[in-house]
C-alpha cells in the first residue's frame, strides 16, 4: 500500500474518483478466440487493464522431471508488457511476476480437472498489455474462460475481485489510484459454484470487521463477474451455431 | 524457425504447394506480389505515448512506444536514443518459449529497427533537451501473439503506425506533441520457393523456402535496410526484382497504413 | 515443496497422520493450535546490525540485518528502503539446489517482507537523512539452514527480534542509536488437512495438506497481511476460523520473543 | 550509419582518407593452419582487421534435439575480443554478434556439402582480435578457406566484400572512417564460381542505380579475393608437398 | 594485500593489536552435528569467524557427465552469507569463492576415500555467516570434521592455519586487520598425519627464509588445530555413549 | 582440465610416460626444469594500448591491454584499477564451450591476476588522475586460442611483455607515456608426476600429474603469488625445491622476454 498522500479518494458523498459508488465494479468486457495458434485463448478489459490470455495443452509435461504422474500440471506465466504501466518495464520475469504467476497456477489447479491428465502440463500464458490495478484477479477470471475455450474439463469457474480500504471505508474493486494511496488491498479468487476460496492475498491494514465486510462484498460481485463469463463463453458457442463470424 | 505443430512440413503438402505455385498461384489463393489482408489497429495501448496492434494474416503483433527522458549516449551527446525489442511470446506459438530473446528475435528486432532507424524516421535531434545530459528516449516493445510468419513486416508496419501518431510531453506540465517524423518506411519480406520469389510468407511458405529477403524503403524511393536470411541463395538479378518489388508493394501498404501521407 | 528423501509420503504413513488427526492430536503430540518449541537467540552475527538464529522445531534460520546509507527510490523521496532477500541453502534439505532463487523462495520471501513491510514495523520516514539523496537502506537477508516446515512463521519471528535489537550509526562518527520501531507483526501459517486447520505445520504436515494460509497481524488485531498458498481451497469461515488463530497464538509468539513488549 | 560530421573522407580528386582509390581494395592476407588442436584453422589480415578462425567438426551435434537428420548444422560463432575495439568491450555475446554469427552460418551452410554429414554439428569459431570495418565479410572470406583447411566437402567457397557510400560516391571496401561516417554500408557474400548472394545486408541510403553500381564492383572484388583465398590454400599444398616448415 | 597505512599492527614488544603473540592462535570452537538434515555437520567458530559446513552424501553425482568412474566426486560451494562482511554482500557466487570453492574441494579430495565410491558425488556446503580473516582455512578444518561426522571414509584429517607477515615479521594466524594491511597472507592445509601439504596460496612479497619460517609455525600450529578436531568429535561420541542431549 | 580428444589419458601411454621420466627425461625430451620453446611477440594488436602473441609449445594466447579513464573504488580513492579476465574460447580445445567463464578460467585468471598484483609491477599510485574521481583502469584481456597446457604461464610471460611496452595517454590531447613499471613478476608452474617435480607441463603432463604448484616471484627474489592445484599432494621439501626451480628458471625466462632488463 502506497504512502500518504493529498489525493481525496472519496468525496462527502462517498463517490469515488472515477464516479463509482463504493459496491461499483469497473466495467468488464471478455471475449474468447482472440488468437488462433492457441488452444484456448481470451482476453479481457477490465476498468482500464487489457489482458491477453492462451492456453496450450494438455501436453506432454517438458523437462520430465516436472511431470506428475498422477495430474496435470498447471504451469501460468503472468507476463507485464514492457509498454503496461507508466514508466517502461524491463521485459523479463521480476520477482512480483514469479509469485503472481505461482498463486494463479495454484488457483486454476483447484478448478481443472488435473487428474485426468497425469504426466501433461497445461500452459496459461497472460499477458498484460495494459496494467490498471487488479490484474491477477483479472487475469485468473479471462484464464478460467480461456481453459474452458481450450475445451479444458473443469469442475468450477475461478473468479475473482478484490476489495480496499479507502479513507477509512471498504470499496470494491480498486482502482490504479485507490490501489497507490489506499490503507488495504485484498484480492480474491473463489469457485464459482461453490464460493470456496482459492486464491487470497492482502495488504494493508484491516480490522476483523473490515475483513468480514469485505469478503462479502467479493461474494456477491464474484457472481456478478461469473455471468459475464457464461455469457462470453455462450457468445462463442452462439457464433458457432451460426457458422458465425471471425 | 519453427517446425509445424505435426513435426516438419509433410512431403505431399510441400509437393501440392510448389505444383500449385506453378501456375502464378499461392496456397491461399495469392499472387506473388500481393499482401495478405491485414489491419493496423491505432492507439491499442492507450496509456503508452504510441501503440498499435497489427493483424497481418493471422500473425497478430502489438506495438507498444514509451518516450521518456534520459541520457544520451556519450558518443552522440545531442541525439535522442531509439530501442527496439522483440518478444516472441510463448503464446503465439506452441513451441515458443518463454526467456531472453534467442537469435530468432534478435535478428528480427535488428533488421526491424535497422529499417527505422537508418530511413531516419524520427530526427533524433530535435528528440535533444540539453546536450550530453537530457534527450528523449523512444522504446519500441513489441508483443508477438500470434504467430503465421512474416513478423518483420507486421513489427514494422505496427510501428510506423505507433510512431506517427504517437503523442508525448516532454515537459510533465506542459502540452501534448508528436515526435518529429521525417518519413515513413516500409519493410517488404520476400522468400524464394523454387525460383520463384514472394512476398508476405506465411509461416507454410516460410518453412518452404529456401531463402528470405528484407527490403526496406522510404517514400522517396531509396533502399533504407536490406537483410538477407535462411541458407539458400539469390541471383543479383533475383535482388534486382525483389528492390522493384519492395518499392511497389511498400508504396501500397504506406498508403494503407496512414492515408494519404502527409 | 519438497518430497521427503525417499521421494513422496507414503500412502501408509499418510493414513496413520489422518487417522491420528481424528483424535484431535498431531503426529508429534501438538495440538491444532500449538506451535513447535522454538528459540530465538539475538546477535548470532555480531558484526551485523542486527541478527537472530531461529529455531522452530527442527527448522533453522539465520536472519542478518545491514544498514547502510544509499539513495531513496525515486518516487519515495522522503522514506528509508527495506529489502528482504531469502536463501534457501542446498544445505538446508537434500534436493534444494545452489542459485538464484526459484519460485518457492521468491514466494517466502515477499509474504515475509509483506507482513513486515504493512504493519510498518519500521517508519521509513524517520530512515530519510537527505530527502531524495540520502535514506538508510534496511537489507534482511536470510539462510535457511535446516529445513522441516514453515520457514515462513520462521523468517518473520526472527527478522522481528534482529529489527527490535538492532543498532546502527546514522553517522560513522556518531553514537549508535535503535532503529524506529512502530509495532511487532507476527505470521501464522496454518494448513489445512482434510478439514483441520492447524498452525506451524511440520514438512510433512505441509506434504500432506491441501492448502496454507499465512495470516500477519500486529499488537493492535489488525490484519497486516495475508496469503494462501497451494492447490486446494478454504470456505470462507474457515479463513475467518484462521484469522482468530493467527490472533491468539501470535499474541503468545510476540510476547515469548520479546518478552512484555515495549 | 554514423552522423554527419566534419570529416571530409573523399578529396577533390576522389582519393580516400587512405589513400585509396574507390574501387581500390586494403591489403588482404590470409593464412592457413595457424592452430594445431583445431581441424581446421585460418588467420586474415584485412586493413586492420586481424581475425582467427578454428574450424571443429563435422562431429555428432550436442545437444540431441539441435540435430537435423538431413544435414549437418553449420555454428559460426564470431567473437570480438575485449581489446578489438577502441573502447574495451565486455566479453561475451552481444545482440549485434548473435545477428552476424546467424548470418554467417547461413551463409556458409550455402556452400558446405552439408547433406553428406546429417546429425553432424561443423563449429567455425570466429575471433577478432583487432576489428576495422567489414569484419563479417573478412570472417566469412576467412572462414570458407579454414573449412576447406579442414578437408570439409564444399561445393563452393564464399567470398565476401562491401561497397558503401561516403560523400555521394560509392566506393569498395568501406575503412573503418567511412564506415562510421559514410552514407551507406552494403556487406555481401557470393559464392565465388556462380557468383550467387548467400549473405547480403545493408543500411544508410542507396538509390536503386547506387546499388546496382555497388552490387558490380562488389562482383569484380569477389574475384580479386577468391584469388587470394586459393593462394592460401596452394600454399599450404606446397609446403605439404616439400614436406615443409611449421 | 593492502595498501599502506598508518595502522600500527605490532607494539614495541611483538604484540599484536588483539593482544597476541606472534605465535598465538585466535580462540578456536568447533561442534559437529548442528544440523538435522544433513548427512554431517559442524560449526567453527575461529576468532571472529562463524562458519557453518553440512555434508552430504556420497550420493549418485548429477548431472551424469559430472560422474567419476573410478572415484567421488567432491563438491565443496563456499558461500559467504550477505551480512557476513562489514559492506552488504550481493547473494551468489563470486570469483572469489568460485575459486576458493575450488582449492577446498582438491583439498578435501586427498583426504576423502574417494575410490570407495564410484560415480558419486559428496557435497560440502559451506556457508560463511561472519567473516574475519583466514576463512579458507576455517572452513576446510571444519568441513574435514564434518566429513568424519558424516561417516564418510578417510585416511587423514585436512587441518589448516595461515601465516602472514607485518611490519616485516612472521605471525600466525593473522586476523582482519593484518589480513589487510599486511604483508603477506600464506593460507595452509595439510593432512594431520603426514604433514603433507594439500592447499597452499600465497599472495603478498615473502623471502625464501620468511617462507620458511612460517611453514615451521604452521606445522606446529595444525597440530594443535587437529587436537581441536579430534575433541569436537569425541565429544560427540560421548554423547552417543550417554544417549546424551541433542 | 579437459580430457584428450579420445577420452583419458592410455594406460599404455601413461606407462611409458612414468618409465620414460625414470631416465630423468620426459616424452618430448625435456629436462625436468625446462621450458618448452616459447615466442612473445609484442604488439600483436596495434590498437590496444598495449599486446603480446604468445606461443608456449603448441599453447598459444593473445595478450590485449586496454587503458581507459575511470573511477576508483571507494575504499582506495588514489590508486588506478587492474582487472585480468582469461577466455578459454572454444577454439582452443574440441571439448572448451563458449560461455561465461568456468571455475578452471577463473582459477587461471586469478592466480596470474595475483602474480602481476601482488609484485607491485604496475604503480598504482601513479595511476591516479583525481583523486575519488578519476583514475586510469588497466584492463588485462587473454585469449587463449590453442591449448596444450600451461596456460598460467603463457598468460603472464604475455601481459609481461604487454604491460612493460604498453603505452598510453593519460591525457587525449597529450603525449603518450609507458605505464608505470616497477618490476617483472614471472610465474613457473610445475607438476608432480610420481615424486617428479617438472615444470611447464603440456596438456599430458598435466592429465598424468597428481599435484600442480605456481610459483610466481620477482627479480629481487621475493615469492609474490604461490597457488597449488588438483588433487594430490606435495611435501613442504618439494615446495622449497619447487621455490627454487621457479627462482632459476623465472630468471632465464625474463631475461629472454625483456632482454636486459632496465
Amino acid at each position: 500500500m502506497g504512502t500518504p498522500s493529498n489525493v481525496k479518494l472519496l468525496d462527502e458523498n462517498g463517490i469515488r474518483l472515477d464516479g463509482r459508488g463504493p459496491q461499483e465494479l469497473r466495467p468488464i468486457r471478455l471475449r474468447t478466440d482472440v488468437l488462433e495458434r492457441a488452444d484456448g485463448s481470451a482476453m479481457i478489459e477490465w476498468g482500464g487493464n487489457k489482458i491477453i490470455v492462451a492456453v496450450y495443452g494438455p501436453r506432454e509435461a517438458y523437462p520430465k522431471h516436472t511431470q506428475d504422474i498422477e495430474k496435470a500440471v498447471i504451469k501460468a506465466r503472468y507476463n507485464m508488457a514492457a509498454f503496461s504501466v507508466d514508466e517502461r518495464k524491463r521485459p523479463g520475469p521480476d520477482r512480483r511476476s514469479v509469485e503472481i504467476s505461482k498463486v494463479i497456477s495454484e488457483a486454476l489447479t483447484a478448478a481443472v480437472m488435473v487428474e485426468l491428465f497425469p504426466r501433461t502440463q497445461i500452459d496459461v500464458f497472460i499477458e498484460v498489455a495494459q496494467a490498471d490495478a487488479g490484474t491477477r484477479i483479472a487475469s485468473l477470471t479471462a484464464a478460467s474462460v480461456a481453459l474452458a475455450n481450450a475445451g479444458i474439463p473443469m469442475r468450477d469457474f475461478v473468479v475473482g475481485c478484490t476489495v480496499g480500504k479507502v479513507e477509512g471505508k471498504v470499496v470494491l474493486d480498486l482502482s490504479k489510484e485507490e490501489d497507490n494511496f489506499g490503507q488495504a488491498d485484498l484480492p480474491v479468487a473463489v469457485l464459482a459454484k461453490t464460493g470456496e476460496v482459492v486464491l487470497i492475498q492482502m495488504d494493508g491494514d484491516l480490522s476483523k470487521e473490515e475483513f468480514n465486510e469485505g469478503m462479502s462484498m467479493i461474494m456477491t460481485a464474484t457472481a456478478r463477474i461469473h455471468e459475464i463469463q457464461r455469457t462470453a463463453l455462450s457468445e462463442k458457442y452462439k457464433e458457432m451455431d451460426m457458422g458465425g463470424a471471425e | 524457425m519453427p517446425k509445424d505443430a505435426t513435426g516438419i512440413l509433410s512431403e505431399i503438402k510441400r509437393t501440392y504447394l510448389i505444383e500449385k505455385l506453378k501456375s502464378g498461384l499461392r496456397e491461399d489463393g495469392r499472387k506473388l506480389d500481393q499482401f495478405r489482408n491485414f489491419t493496423v489497429e491505432e492507439n491499442f495501448v492507450p496509456r503508452a505515448q504510441g501503440s498499435a496492434f497489427v493483424q497481418l494474416g493471422r500473425t497478430k503483433v502489438i506495438v507498444g512506444v514509451k518516450i521518456e527522458d534520459g541520457e544520451p549516449f556519450p558518443d552522440t551527446p545531442n541525439l535522442g536514443v531509439m530501442t527496439t525489442n522483440v518478444e516472441m511470446l510463448p503464446m503465439a506459438f506452441p513451441t515458443f518459449e518463454p526467456g531472453p530473446p534467442n537469435e530468432d528475435s534478435i535478428e528480427i528486432a535488428r533488421v526491424v529497427d535497422r529499417g527505422i532507424r537508418e530511413s531516419k524516421m524520427i530526427d533524433m535531434e530535435k528528440l535533444c533537451i540539453e546536450p550530453g545530459k537530457k534527450v528523449m528516449i523512444v522504446f519500441i516493445d513489441i508483443d508477438v501473439i500470434d504467430f503465421d510468419g512474416n513478423i518483420i513486416d507486421a513489427c514494422t508496419m505496427g510501428i510506423v503506425k505507433a510512431l506517427n501518431f504517437a503523442r508525448y510531453k516532454p515537459d510533465p506540465e506542459g502540452p501534448e506533441i508528436a515526435l518529429p517524423i521525417n518519413n515513413h518506411p516500409i519493410s517488404v519480406t520476400m522468400v524464394k520457393i523454387g525460383d520463384d520469389i514472394m512476398c508476405d510468407p506465411t509461416l507454410e511458405e516460410e518453412q518452404m523456402s529456401t531463402a528470405r529477403l528484407t527490403v526496406t524503403m522510404t517514400e522517396d524511393g531509396k533502399i533504407r535496410a536490406m537483410q538477407k536470411g535462411n541458407f539458400g541463395s539469390f541471383t543479383v538479378d533475383q535482388i534486382k526484382y525483389a528492390i522493384d518489388m519492395s518499392e511497389r508493394v511498400g508504396n501500397q501498404i504506406r498508403e494503407n497504413i496512414l492515408g494519404e501521407v502527409k
